[in-house]
């Protein structure tokens, strides 16, 4: 294993450490427990909105802090969920009085951390709601699986909620912002080469020098299935398949219903693409893949738009949810209506994306 | 024949030891249908559990207990951060203000954390998780106390079951956690979490021996 | 070989269209020659910023199209210098009637290429200047070698040269700017890994488990020494102590006296770092590195800057100026005055680089 | 004996033919020292020659030469891109409107490119570069010219001398060019430039020979 460390128990100590150094203007890094938050939190009156997972995925989520976007995100050791405590104190440092919201990914170990730091901020009188992120179109059967994971929609959710704090949403229709996005976006990733966890030492998985991973995850996870090695063309076309022709995806999810102070289960629908849908395009590095190669798959994912009719309107590329040094990439589709483009748009001031200011 | 509070202390000390050993083994279980992260998970917690014993050592069995399902909740993370606090915290209630247990406080004392980790992760029998490790030796744990048996053989056939246990979620298709999302790709590779519990639940049995 | 990539000859163009595709708004690229331009040049009585290179070292130089930076990049194939008629075309398509400045990477390739250019759009009646960019310290004797490659100080010289030409500077005054800016940069390189040129189809060079190479340029040519890999903290110290230690750096380049319509010999003395230094930071991934790992250069970076009373007041981090997907790092550090903060300040717009608007 | 126009064109017929057959050859040789991609830049420009060269093949000696040399600092870029551009632009000025060429019409025309090199690029011998091989191949073509040797054995010293200075090129530490960039770790390995160049002549010689 080469990589850009010191001692493997430090490692994301001290690339947070190095991210306070950096960016003071935007965020403040506290440890014991470990969160990342806004220079200017609290922000009085706006609901505060808090992610958080494993590290390892960078910028995603401590990049996103800052303005039009996180109040706060936890990380974990890499690719390990953090713990309650971190997003219970996070909500206690930047909830400006308007409520927390936490946007989660579809992973035990994050949606079973921030249920127990739900019922605490609750039991505090914190307004709380959770949001779950599942676009991933790898994960075929909810009911045989855990569900599908939260991948690369949550970064458009990140913004786009972001955004809608910043406009005074309150928590209730910044919840339903999110619920919305999660519902109109889906993913699909994979791997041309492993990632090595630095506490392992060595590579996750094994990939033949003609082999690649369809239908990863962003932890290292093996995929649906491997292939032998093909033309970026036809690897894009297979996705682009499988995220478009994806059929309604029902699931039931865990929600906290605040106002009870219980969990409640939610039936959702996610209805799919058709022809003349407006859609954000967001082809994603998993890390170690250069954007030169997204532009080579942007420009596919554009050829099969444009030839089903479908219009993306606006588009995102580079590395924003990664998988350590992983080679390889993701496509998240977002059906976008006028609310969606309106905070899309909407400035956005981070050390990981930023536009408007 | 009872437990005593200094052998839960010892449980908890063997259980870092013996995590600690198998950190990684349980780290390449969980290479194939996970994120290869379990025996790290696990052995930060434990560890962090040995850095906080001697603050509390002088308490109950019911507060050790949940002192380290506490210190597990937050210093672990992942699924199992939850799930092994959940455990230890809700077995820790079962059993507060007592300083020794009788084999039916013991199993009293486990189901109570199992139940807690059915609650939190909705896993059932056969899901491939640390619940096919723990049903069966809570089943046959259960069925030695109302034996009779003593408590080195009521866990020793606790251990076996756990094992067995532990070795059937090889063949099995996870349904639960990370491993579910490899759909048939998971089969035929031991669950880790199934194999950390019945590494617990061996150390206990190691523990009460005396070994 | 493993990229995202079709059939080996199309790489460029198809990563080109891709680009177009995806940022209508800030560029349109030119085939036959080859070159990426502003989607509003000319801008008329602007000067033209122009640079170029081979291809692979993403986002730069196309991805810095655009408001704020430069008016056109010329990229050749991958790791070669464009020819000469991408560049005299583009300057005739950009060109506002205010001149053209060439900013050229000290590669033999780079240089004598542009200079063909620049005598061709001189033939023309266009004014025109060039100026080389030669920052990287692991060149050690410019009597004996091609002189120091042109590295990092690359991408601060285009954004802050082509905020000058936002602000209406004249072609000599942005000239005396570029050159300023090469004078106090200086940039160090190292790599964990070898890149692979899709067209070589294998590794350019060969680095065992445990080593990593030190000095190298963005081409992926072997470095100054091979050494075994050792703690992040270590590597940093050694590059930042070639980086600060550097003392005055002397050498003779051929300038282009647009007066008299010929080549002259400058002499050039860049001066060393002293306590007491405002810099500009630029912690630069070759394109493999996630910036997670970045942050712990960083870390490194900012400690010994403290350390000796240099004051780091701006950085950038990420992947700007890349070797395809190489694992290393590059540091770049430039003292910056008044007239360098201000044009860093200032508002820029391009697809790979954005603030201020 | 003189050179024909027809071999003028079959020399760079054969050079192509020549350069795409040590594609790889040229392309290793500039891994160690450069940037893997030589044998890469001479194809890609050559092969755009052999496009060309129909649509000029009527033209006058000069005039073909010329086209080479504008066609190849349009195609291929990097170091060797303008130097061989102005090799073959040179050499066709040198010999503007010529329909074949004696010996000294010949080294002219050589020698006439080799200048041009020199003054882009500022090589001097022992840089390690092109120029290693063309300085001795056009020594000894001018020694033979004014011995009166006939053309195939003027060129056969020549190339001779070429090929010797190719190979004097590998305990040379570069001077120029990216491999100088290496310093001491440039010494050992052959220079590509001065091995297509040694290619390049000696493709002149086996034309002459009408082999
Ligand atoms: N819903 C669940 N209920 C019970 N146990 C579970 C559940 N999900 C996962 N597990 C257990 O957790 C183990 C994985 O733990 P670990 O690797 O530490 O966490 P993570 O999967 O977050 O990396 C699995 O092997 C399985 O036994
Ligand atoms: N200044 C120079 N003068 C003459 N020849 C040179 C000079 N610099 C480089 N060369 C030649 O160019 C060759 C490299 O060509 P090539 O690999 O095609 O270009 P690049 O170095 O840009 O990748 C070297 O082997 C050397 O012979
Ligand atoms: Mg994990
Ligand atoms: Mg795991
Ligand atoms: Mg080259
Ligand atoms: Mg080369």
């Amino acid at each position: 294993m080469k990589k850009l460390i010191n001692a493997v128990d430090d490692v994301v100590k001290e690339q947070l450490e190095g991210m306070a150094l950096a960016h003071p203007d935007y965020v403040k890094v506290h440890f014991d427990p470990t969160y990342v938050y806004r220079a200017d939190a609290p922000v009085e009156g706006k609901v505060a909105l808090i992610s958080g997972g494993g590290s390892g995925h960078e910028p995603m989520h401590g990049g996103f802090v800052g303005y039009g976007m996180l109040d706060a995100a936890c990380p974990g050791e890499v690719f390990t969920s953090p713990t309650p405590d971190q997003m219970y104190e996070a909500a206690l440092a930047v909830n400006g009085g308007a409520g927390v919201l936490f946007l989660v990914k579809n992973y035990t170990g994050d949606v079973l951390n921030f249920e127990t730091a739900a019922e605490l901020a609750y039991a505090d009188g914190i307004a709380v709601q959770s949001i779950l992120i599942d676009d991933d179109v790898a994960v075929k059967d909810s009911l045989y699986t855990a569900g599908r994971r939260g991948v690369g929609t949550t970064v458009l959710a990140e913004k786009i909620v972001g955004a809608a704090t910043e406009a005074r949403y309150d928590l209730k229709q910044c919840a339903d912002l999110a619920r919305k996005v999660n519902k109109y976006g889906r993913s699909m990733g994979m791997a041309l080469t492993s990632c090595t966890v630095p506490a392992a030492g060595k590579p996750t998985f094994e990939l033949g020098d003609d082999e690649i991973e369809i239908g990863i995850g962003i932890h290292g996870e093996p995929g649906m299935r491997r292939e032998k090695m093909k033309a970026v063309d036809e690897i894009v076309d297979d996705m682009m398949a499988e995220i478009l022709d994806d059929g309604p995806y029902a699931r039931t999810v865990r929600e906290w219903d605040n106002e009870h102070g219980e969990w409640i289960d939610v039936e959702l629908i996610d209805p799919p693409f058709e022809a003349g849908d407006e859609i954000i395009a967001f082809v994603n590095s998993m890390g170690g893949t250069p954007v030169s190669e997204l532009y080579a798959v942007y420009r596919r994912v554009a050829q099969i738009c444009e030839g089903r009719d479908i219009n993306i309107v606006r588009n995102l590329i580079g590395p924003y949810i990664t998988s350590l040094e992983m080679q390889g990439f993701s496509i998240t589709l977002l059906k976008a209506d006028e609310e969606i483009l309106k905070f899309w748009d909407a400035p956005v001031n981070t050390p990981g994306l930023r536009w408007g200011v | 024949m009872t437990v005593t509070k200094e052998q839960i202390v010892t449980w908890l000390e063997e259980t870092a030891v013996v995590l600690n050993e198998n950190k990684e083994y349980l780290t390449e279980l969980d290479s194939p249908i996970g994120d290869a992260d379990h025996g790290i998970n696990m052995t930060r917690g434990f560890n962090k559990v040995m850095e906080k014993l001697p603050t509390v050592a002088d308490k109950d069995i019911g507060n050790i207990l949940k002192t380290t399902g506490m210190t597990l909740l937050s210093s672990v993370g992942g699924a199992s951060g939850p799930l092994y606090g959940t455990f230890y915290m809700r077995a820790g209630m079962a059993v507060m203000a007592k300083e020794e247990l009788s084999n039916e406080d013991l199993y009293k004392m486990l189901q109570a954390g199992v139940d807690g980790v059915v609650q939190r992760g909705r896993a059932v029998p056969e899901d491939k998780t640390m619940i096919d490790a723990w049903t069966p030796a809570m089943s046959a744990l259960k069925a030695a106390v109302e034996a009779g048996d003593d408590t080195v053989t009521a866990l020793e056939k606790s251990v076996a079951a756990a094992e067995q246990g532990m070795k059937d979620t090889i063949p099995m298709q996870a349904r639960k956690g990370r491993a579910s999302y490899l759909g048939e790709r998971s089969i035929g590779h031991q669950d880790p979490g199934a194999t950390s519990s019945y590494l617990i639940i061996n150390a206990l049995l190691e523990t009460v021996k005396g070994v």
